[in-house]
């Protein structure tokens, strides 16, 4: 399956890597729009969480593309740095909560220009 | 012991100092001894001094060579610079951590109780920033500058959170860390792209990819978006268009001094990593040495990159500038300040090669000291307790404190450009540059912008100097600690003195802008396996061929 | 060298020293910090060697200050900077001396700014170098926007603001063309250099169209600061708000920052752009004196009007210098002195009958004559110099200026044709009716008349410092040195005439082959005969 | 173009720099008189040491009189000099030197002689002022003679200018001289305004003539002429008369700007008598002397200055004979009898002119030195209706007489000195080929009679008559603080109280006297060259001066017409030129002076009751009514010119303050934060809304690049 990559990268003709990488842009998305959408702080993390794993799975998916060990290297930091913005996430969110008793991103918006 | 390391870690000194220093901090900061507490910040200080000292030791010619960098010199002039200003930032933070609790321990109300200490903490992740920060300098590949990336934002979060006292502090925290993730997911989805197209995550193979890539039809797509995609990634840290809206509630809320570190350490983080990535992408002005050793002129970045980036130039400056008029509040006012100036920053970028990144470095330097002496002054004052914030505050500052009332004057006239003081010769540079490269437009714009600024700059010095004291303005006192006015002073007198030593500045930045040439041997387009082994030997080679470190003369005269 | 470098970096010594040194000798440590940078200034052109040469000296390039970027520290003079330096030099230490008892509060302030001001201002005239010159011109407006905003009148701080502003965005223009004409040499030559000559020389082989933007953007930037017609409105504001030595060195100092900034450079750099905008910018400059003559006729305020009237006398002084001949150049540099002179006087002795009525509008107050005679007569001479009377000094600037404007006709035989004609002399001519109509108006109300002063003598009596109600020896010790140099300025013009001339000619040296080849243009003959003239052009 | 008689080229004369002492004096004199009144001298001292100068000046002249050879050249000192070329227009010079010649010398002997006198005069008639003002009137009339003999002998017309504005300011400032009253120093800046406006011409006459030839100094223009004068048809040449015509014109008050002279008796009579009546108002004469040759450039020139001339005498006479105050009349009378001497420069005899400015010079001082003393004796009484009678009065028959001899002399009576000069002219003019200059002729003949009306109205009614005076303003208002109460006699009476032995008249004493005296002797004496030329025959002095000089072209002209008269005896009424002018000429002023003797002394009712009756008449009632308002020129003027102006300046500045001000340059600092409120929501604070406005951002960045994507592949 080693494919000679010419220069110019045809999607269509290696399906696989078409599939994971179209699959890693919607995981990407989704993380993005719950993002967005989503008003407690916690699912507000868990989404840029969703953004980092779609990132690793492209990464995975052009490790396999080029055969190369780097990419899923790439991929173990992604996750040790991810975990590390969990467990600040989380010590975030709960000084808020205790400030504000509530977990909605709302609560926090009196700096800004009225 | 230090010949035995390889070459990579020698250069990595700095930041060992700092790491060491860091956990040293960290674990004093639980001390019960109150003089400990207090002498925090001056080991910081010490540890910063050490690294700055331990550069130029061990950057020399032979350890950058063998380094086997992008960029072997970039080092050697930003981790000083970072240092420096990262001292003053100390400085400026002296006694506002934890204050509250200290003092009512020392007044005895208050039982120590280590769990609730936060000094230590505060500054072992000031240090941990600025390795971060310095780790960047060292980058070799993606892996690399994703880690010192994130190293140098998580503490920050941090910092946000714990510096001062106060809801305001926790609100920047939140939207800095939110803001801040989703940011780094672009810029990492961005990398995996890039890595995609090129197939390696090494910078120097990038590059050559990136380069043979362009020497055939072209960057293609994917590279491309995933260049863009990083780009706009890092546009967070440097607060440029379409990332800045953070910038002016997190450095409202957060404490001055921690403001004053975001506004600066953040920021060469990111435009450092800006330059790398474009680096691999190459400028018009890389020396390209093709297989017979002829130099040929790259031709630069692809048109897509350097129109968005020409947009995101024109539409920072323009909505730093203008949203900076209609504010009453100093801090807020100096956040639009900082992205206007990151604005003219990406000047630098946009033209690009050696010019552009050297005019980059010597302004990211005058905009370090003027903007520290702003911060300083207001971290130095204070009102009923809390930090200075609205122009009335100000009013009058000249009949209680006539010398933070000029240190602001001094440093609004250098953020305007008025030429003794060294944002002139900044911004004179960084247009010199932009006319190196023919970009006539960026610096009418910066020009009109410039004065655009004058208007809200002319407010920050005419207020304290001239206005008459207003009620709120009595109430203004100087903080207990006089290290903040200390800093203050330092970097008003650095405004006017730096001037002086501008030419060694700038050949300092010169020699930090050298990229070391990209090589084509004629094997390059072969096939992608076998280009690794040969590309060690011929990039060795070929440096050796070039010595990076000979003063380069200016560039031949670039295709007008 | 080292003379101009005292005569530059002695006051801001003397600056700090006033800083530092108790409030009481604020006032004459100054006073000598000016005295010792007249005295520098006058020992350097005591001994200057080229007064009937057009050479700069010390022609050496100083020490580099950017080295990439070209950047040195080069002084020296030629003989119009040198004039125009000693003019501000002159000027300083009796604006000091004038302001002792005007300014009573924060007085260290003051006398420090007033220092830095005096040495930024001869650091333009000084520098040789373009960036020099643009720090020099750029760094008077700070000090300039403190006095006015400090020490000025009730609105002064909308004055001074609005002043920096104008004048900043005015310079920000000239800043990006002086950059601009930087890199048309670096491309030209290879490596940045901004020393003024290098420039001239690079610039002047450009093709029309680039010269054309260069001197308008360039004649932009410096018609702010000489207040030409659409851009003077921040004088009149910036005057009457100006504490009384504040706005005599910013008529007579600063304004010639701008009149000497299109010598140096507008005019010399691009003169076949300047052949063609010529006849629009002089229109500009006799719209100047007609418009702000006949504002001043109806002024009641006496600083206003003066303002204003030095609107109309720079535009007359430009007008001789866009006449494109020698006797028009040399007119516009003897009347840039002049105006410093006289305008410089008037506002003194405005400034002095103002510290003892406090107030400028001449319905209140008038017929001083009767209470101040040895003031009156002061004021009668100088109004007559500014007037134009013959026999002082403002006369022989008027006389040359509209002379040279008289001759610049396409086929004047005056060796320079110019793009100007009669027609402009005579419209320009009528400004010095109205010159006389409203000075003499001011002297009628103030000086002549029954007495009138005003009925709230507290504020008379308030004054902190009792003066005596005719002008006490210090004024007139203020007063006489100007006098006498208008009155021997007016009679024995000679010597700095001969001064300025080989300056003039140097500098109009590319103009009549520019103006003869726009003539041809517009005439339609073929270009190919004069296009090889233009490619070998004269290189000095 | 008729042949150019060469005028005699001058020769450089470093020697005769002696003669610049005559400009020297006065200004030494000018600032001694200054240091007086700086060190407030209390006594006379500014009156002698004026005195002093001038004598000396005068006898300089006049030793430069009999010294003279030939127009000489004296250069003094380099003033604006420079040149940045070889060729005959690249030079500037205009050195302070000297150019004598007979022109010079005719001018400058009455110019310095009538000074002298007049200073002697005002010693005594400025006693009143002594403390407070006396050294700063000398001293504006040491500058006023050092600007006049700068005017005169100025070697080029930028001298010629220096001297034209410092006679301007030394008027400006002695018509100013009682600055108390807002009245004189209303008159002063009018004068200084309206001279303003006449040098203006000038000005610009001067620069065409350096324009086109390339020089200022009269040696070198008198060549260029002598090789044959361009009268090209370019219009810069022959524009060049007319200017110097408008800078004549306003300084010798003719018709456009002659409304500043009445004014300017605001200022004390010596200043009238010296400057607005003998000497300043002739410097347009000699301008145009001077420059007569140039004034063939254009062929109608002449006959402008001509025109304009006749029709100021005439509009000045009619407004003449309706003034009530003495000094206004002889004001009138004054730019009458200039607007004569313009008519003789215009149909050519200048040597009529200047004689006649001779004659004019002595009898219009006398008169108005007589006006001075009544004024000074009467407390400031001028007006002629509430004086009557003077010769009556014991120590008042010298000025009476005096008087008579000044209006016999100004209604030029048969045989008097200006019966002769004032002939001359209207010789020239009858006898001109053009039938205009002969009309203007007979209008110079129809005015000369209203002259001797009106002078002899202002004679019978002041001097004859019964005795009855009023006094003037000055006795009753409390003692002026400048007027030193000894001169008056100190008790008050009711103003309105017509007995006459409460107020005792002070005569003049010596120095009034005398000057008057002496003045009378030379109105006689200057006659003597016109009594040779009639009597014995012998050439006239004067003519010889004038034909020896610049306006040498004008006199050539006499002669031809002279000669063409003896050829073809043009005939006055049927007679030969000479005899018939003179009946033609002794009816109009004997005829004059008999209506007015029946008006004014026969029966003085019947001119009320003229007056009244024209009155009544509708259609002729517009003509007293014009004449008594001086035919409403001031107000014409300040309708035409001052209003629209000073209306136009104030929206001027209304717009400079408001539109260029606040719109433009406000409005446009309000624009970027105009922009900046637009841009203000995106800063709203809640967190969502600034990560979907990142989140736009990308995402429109991304669209944007597959696009450009998908647009290159396809």
């Amino acid at each position: 399956m080693n494919q000679e990559l010419s220069s110019g990268f045809t999607i269509a003709s290696s399906a696989p890597i078409a599939v994971a990488l179209a699959i890693s842009a919607l995981l990407f998305v989704i993380g993005l729009v719950g993002f967005l959408c989503r008003r407690n702080m916690i699912i507000m993390f868990l989404c840029t969480e969703l953004m980092f794993q779609g990132a690793a799975l492209a990464m995975i998916a052009f490790a396999r593309l080029r055969m190369d060990v780097s990419g899923q290297v790439f991929v173990i930091f992604i996750l040790t740095v991810a975990a590390a913005e969990a467990a600040l996430a989380l010590g975030l969110v709960v000084l808020l909560y205790r400030k504000r008793e509530t977990l909605s991103a709302d609560a926090w918006s009196d700096l800004g220009e009225s | 012991m230090i010949e035995a390391m390889s070459p990579q870690l020698i250069l990595l000194a700095p930041e060992m100092i700092l790491f060491v220093a860091a956990v040293t901090v960290a674990i004093l900061g639980l001390s019960k001894n109150h003089g400990i507490r207090a002498s925090l910040p001056f080991i910081t200080c010490a540890a910063l001094i050490a690294s700055i000292v331990a550069v130029p030791l061990t950057w020399t010619n032979e350890n950058a060579q063998s380094a086997n960098l992008l960029m072997p010199m970039l080092g050697r002039f930003v981790k000083p610079l970072l240092a420096g200003i990262g001292v003053l930032l100390v400085l400026l933070s002296v006694g506002s951590v934890d204050r509250k609790l200290e003092e009512s321990v020392a007044r005895g109300r208050m039982a120590f109780d280590a769990h609730r200490v936060v000094r230590g903490e505060f500054y072992a992740f000031f240090l941990l920033s600025m390795m971060g920060a310095m780790l960047l300098c060292n980058a070799q590949d993606l892996i690399w500058l994703f880690l010192a990336i994130e190293l140098v934002s998580l503490p920050t979060y941090i910092m946000v959170a714990i510096g001062g006292s106060g809801n305001r502090n926790q609100e920047a925290a939140v939207k800095y860390f939110f803001l801040g993730a989703m940011s780094t997911a672009v810029f990492l989805y961005g990398f995996a792209l890039l890595y995609g197209s090129t197939g390696s995550l090494q910078f120097l193979e990038i590059r050559n990819a990136l380069v043979s890539q362009s020497e055939g039809s072209g960057i293609d797509t994917l590279a491309t978006i995933g260049i863009i995609l990083s780009l706009l990634g890092l546009c967070f840290k440097i607060t440029a268009v379409p990332m800045q809206f953070y910038a002016p509630d997190v450095y409202e809320g957060a404490p001055t001094h921690v403001t004053a570190f975001l506004a600066f350490v953040p920021k060469t983080a990111g435009f450092t990593a800006m330059v790398l990535i474009l680096t691999c992408v190459g400028w018009s002005g890389h020396t390209l040495i093709d297989s017979d050793g002829i130099r040929i002129p790259y031709m630069g970045l692809p048109t897509p990159i350097a129109a968005i980036l020409w947009m995101i130039a024109i539409l920072t400056m323009t909505l730093g500038n203008i949203g900076a008029l209609l504010q009453t509040s100093v801090k807020r006012m100096l956040a639009y300040s900082s992205i206007a100036h990151s604005g003219y920053l990406i000047l630098g970028l946009i033209v690009g090669a050696t010019d552009g990144v050297e005019a980059l470095f010597f302004y990211l330097l005058a905009y370090g000291v003027m903007t520290t002496a702003s911060f300083a002054a207001l971290a130095a004052l204070e009102r009923r307790g809390e930090e200075i914030n609205s122009f009335s505050d100000l009013a009058g500052l000249r009949l209680r404190h006539p010398a933070m009332a000029w240190m602001l004057a001094i440093s609004a006239a250098s953020l305007v450009g008025m030429p003794p003081f060294i944002g002139f010769f900044g911004k004179i540079y960084l247009f010199i540059a932009a006319f190196e490269a023919d970009q006539f437009g960026l610096v009418l714009a910066a020009v009109l912008n410039s004065a655009i600024s004058g208007l809200y700059y002319l407010k920050l010095a005419i207020v304290p100097l001239v206005a008459p004291p207003s009620a709120r303005s009595e109430e203004v006192t100087s903080v207990p600690s006089r290290w903040p006015f200390i800093a203050a002073v330092l970097c008003g007198v650095g405004t006017i003195v730096l001037p002086s030593i501008a030419g060694t500045l700038v050949a300092a930045a010169r020699s930090s802008a050298q990229s070391s040439p990209i090589v084509l041997t004629a094997s390059e387009s072969k096939s992608k396996s076998d280009s690794k082994t040969n590309f060690k030997g011929s990039s060795s080679g070929a440096l050796s061929a070039a010595p990076v470190t000979a003063p380069q003369a200016l560039p031949t005269a670039s295709t007008h | 060298m080292l003379l101009i470098w005292t005569s530059i970096l002695f006051p801001i010594l003397a600056a700090f020293a006033v800083a530092i040194g108790p409030t009481k000798s604020a006032k004459w440590t100054a006073f000598a910090g000016t005295l010792v940078s007249l005295g520098a200034l006058t020992l350097f052109a005591w001994n200057f060697p080229a007064w009937h040469n057009a050479e700069h000296f010390p022609n050496t390039t100083g020490p580099s200050w950017i080295p990439q970027a070209g950047i040195t520290f080069s002084v020296g003079f030629d003989t119009v900077s040198l004039l125009l330096a000693l003019l501000s030099a002159f000027l300083m230490p009796l604006c000091i001396a004038g302001s002792f008892s005007s300014i009573t509060e924060r007085t260290k302030e003051y006398y420090g700014w007033f220092l830095v001001l005096g040495s930024s201002i001869i650091l333009a005239f000084a520098a040789r170098d373009a960036i020099l010159f643009y720090i020099g011109y750029e760094f008077t407006l700070v000090p300039m926007t403190l006095i006015i905003a400090i020490y000025g009148g009730t609105e002064r701080r909308v004055a001074a603001i609005k002043m920096f502003l104008y004048t900043f965005l005015g310079s920000m223009f000239m800043l990006a063309t002086l950059l601009y004409i930087g890199w048309e040499h670096r491309l030209a030559v290879g490596a940045w250099d901004f020393d003024i000559d290098t420039l001239t020389k690079t610039t002047i082989r450009l093709p029309s169209s680039t010269q054309y933007w260069i001197f308008a953007a360039l004649m932009v930037g410096f018609a702010v600061k000489v207040p030409l017609f659409p851009l003077h409105t921040w004088l009149p504001l910036a005057h009457d708000q100006a504490p009384t030595a504040g706005s005599v060195i910013l008529a007579s100092a600063m304004l010639k920052l701008g009149t000497y900034g299109n010598y140096r450079f507008a005019l010399p750099m691009a003169p076949a752009g300047g052949a063609e905008l010529m006849s629009v910018v002089a229109v500009l400059a006799i719209i100047a004196i007609i418009y702000a003559s006949l504002i001043c006729w109806v002024q009641t305020d006496a600083k206003k009007l003066v303002a204003y009237s030095s609107v109309a006398h720079l535009g007359l002084c430009m007008l001789g210098l866009f006449a494109l001949n020698p006797v028009g150049a040399e007119g516009a540099v003897f009347y840039m002195v002049n105006h410093g002179l006289s305008t410089g006087a008037l506002f003194l002795c405005i400034g002095m009958f103002y510290e003892r009525y406090h107030t400028k509008d001449t319905d209140v107050v008038g017929g001083l004559a009767k209470r101040m005679p040895i003031w009156a007569s002061f004021m009668v001479l100088f109004t007559m110099a500014s007037i134009g009377l013959p026999g002082l000094n403002g006369f022989i600037g008027e006389v040359l200026c509209l002379g040279g404007t008289f001759i610049s006709e396409h086929d004047g035989q005056s060796g320079y044709p110019g793009v100007l004609g009669p027609w402009y002399a005579i419209v320009a001519g009528l400004g010095l009716i109205f010159a006389a109509m409203y000075l003499l108006i001011l002297l009628g109300k103030l000086v002549w008349g029954p007495l009138r002063e005003p009925h709230d003598d507290a504020a008379h009596a308030s004054s902190a410092v009792r003066l005596s109600p005719d002008i006490n020896f210090r004024e007139i010790a203020i007063l006489t040195p100007l006098a006498i140099a208008c009155i021997w300025l007016g009679l024995q013009p000679k010597p700095m005439l001969d001064a300025i001339a080989p300056c003039a000619e140097r500098m109009l040296a590319n103009y009549p082959k520019e103006v003869e080849r726009l003539m041809a243009q517009s005439a339609g003959t073929p270009l190919a005969s004069l296009n090889n003239t233009t490619n070998e052009s004269s290189s000095e | 173009m008729t042949q150019l008689t060469s005028i005699p080229q001058a020769i450089i004369a470093p020697e005769l720099s002696w003669v610049g002492l005559a400009l020297l004096l006065p200004l030494l004199a000018a600032v001694a008189c200054a240091l007086c009144c700086a060190l407030r001298v209390k006594g006379k001292a500014a009156a002698i040491i004026t005195i002093l100068a001038l004598a000396a000046s005068f006898g300089i002249i006049v030793k430069a009189y009999f010294a003279y050879t030939g127009p000489v050249q004296v250069p003094i000192f380099q003033w604006i000099d420079f040149e940045w070329g070889a060729g005959q227009f690249q030079s500037f010079n205009a050195n302070c030197a000297l150019y004598i010649d007979t022109l010079t010398l005719f001018w400058m002997l009455f110019v310095t002689g009538l000074g002298t006198l007049i200073a002697i005069y005002a010693s005594e008639y400025m006693e009143g002022y002594c403390g407070s003002g006396y050294s700063r009137f000398f001293f504006g009339i040491c500058i006023f003679l050092f600007s006049m003999s700068a005017l005169v002998m100025g070697d080029n017309l930028i001298m010629l200018y220096l001297g034209w504005e410092g006679v301007g300011l030394a008027s400006y400032l002695l018509i100013g001289f009682d600055y108390a009253r807002p009245a004189a120093v209303a008159a002063g800046k009018k004068a200084f305004i309206m001279n303003r406006i006449g040098d203006l011409g000038l000005a610009l006459g001067i620069f065409m003539l350096w324009a086109n030839y390339g020089t200022l100094q009269y040696s070198e223009l008198f060549a260029a002429m002598n090789k044959g004068g361009q009268t090209s048809v370019d219009w810069d040449l022959s524009v060049i008369p007319f200017l110097l015509m408008l800078g004549a014109f306003g300084k010798s008050a003719q018709i456009p700007l002659f409304t500043w002279l009445p004014d300017a008796m605001e200022g004390p009579t010596p200043v009238s008598a010296l400057i607005h009546a003998a000497t300043m108002v002739t410097a347009g004469v000699y301008l145009i002397a001077r420059m007569y040759p140039f004034f063939e450039l254009h062929p109608e020139a002449l006959a402008t200055v001509a025109w304009v001339g006749g029709l100021t005498a005439l509009l000045a006479a009619t407004i003449g004979m309706a003034q009530y105050d003495i000094k206004r009349v002889f004001a009138y009378s004054t730019i009458s009898q200039l607007g004569y001497m313009f008519l003789g420069l215009g149909v050519g005899t200048s040597f009529g002119a200047c004689y006649h400015t001779l004659t004019h010079a002595f009898f219009k001082a006398l008169l108005f030195l007589t006006a001075g003393a009544i004024m000074h004796g009467f407390a400031g009484q001028l007006d002629l209706r509430k004086l009557s009678g003077l010769r009556h009065i014991p120590g008042w028959r010298i000025v009476s007489w005096t008087m008579l001899v000044g209006c016999l002399w100004l209604s030029a009576f048969p045989y008097t000195a200006a019966f002769f000069s004032k002939d001359a002219i209207l010789l020239q003019a009858l006898t001109s080929v053009r039938a205009d200059f002969r009309f203007l002729g007979w209008l110079g003949l129809f005015t000369a009679a209203l002259t001797a009306y009106y002078t002899f109205r202002v004679w019978f009614r002041v001097c004859a008559g019964p005795l009855h005076f009023e006094p003037g303003a000055e006795a009753h208002s409390e003692s002026h603080d400048h007027h030193a109460p000894s001169t008056h006699a100190a008790h008050t009476t009711a103003p309105a109280a017509k007995s006459d032995h409460s107020f005792h008249p002070h005569a003049p004493r010596w120095a009034i006297n005398g000057v008057l005296l002496i003045l009378a002797l030379g109105a006689v004496v200057v006659g003597v060259p016109a009594y040779n030329q009639a009597f014995a025959h012998k050439d006239n002095w004067a003519q010889q001066m004038i034909a020896g000089s610049s306006a040498m072209q004008g006199a050539g002209l006499a002669e031809d017409h002279g000669s063409q008269a003896s050829v073809e005896h043009p005939k006055v009424l049927g007679m030969d030129a000479h005899t018939g002018l003179t009946i033609v000429g002794c009816t109009a002023s004997i005829g004059g002076i008999l209506i007015a003797w029946y008006f004014h002394l026969g029966s003085r009712k019947s001119a009320d009751q003229l007056r009244a009756a024209l009155l009544r008449r509708w259609w002729i009632r517009w003509v007293p009514i014009c004449m008594e308002n001086k035919w409403y020129v001031d107000e014409i003027y300040h309708f035409c010119f001052r209003l629209p102006m000073w209306l136009g300046s104030q929206i001027l500045y209304f717009a400079d303050r408001h539109f260029l001000d606040g719109v433009m340059v406000d409005g446009l600092a309000k624009i970027p934060i105009a922009v900046g409120k637009l841009f203000r929501p995106l800063y709203g604070g809640a967190l969502q809304g600034y990560a979907s406005t990142m989140a736009g951002g990308i995402a429109l960045v991304v669209a944007w690049l597959s696009w450009i994507w998908l647009r290159g592949f396809n």
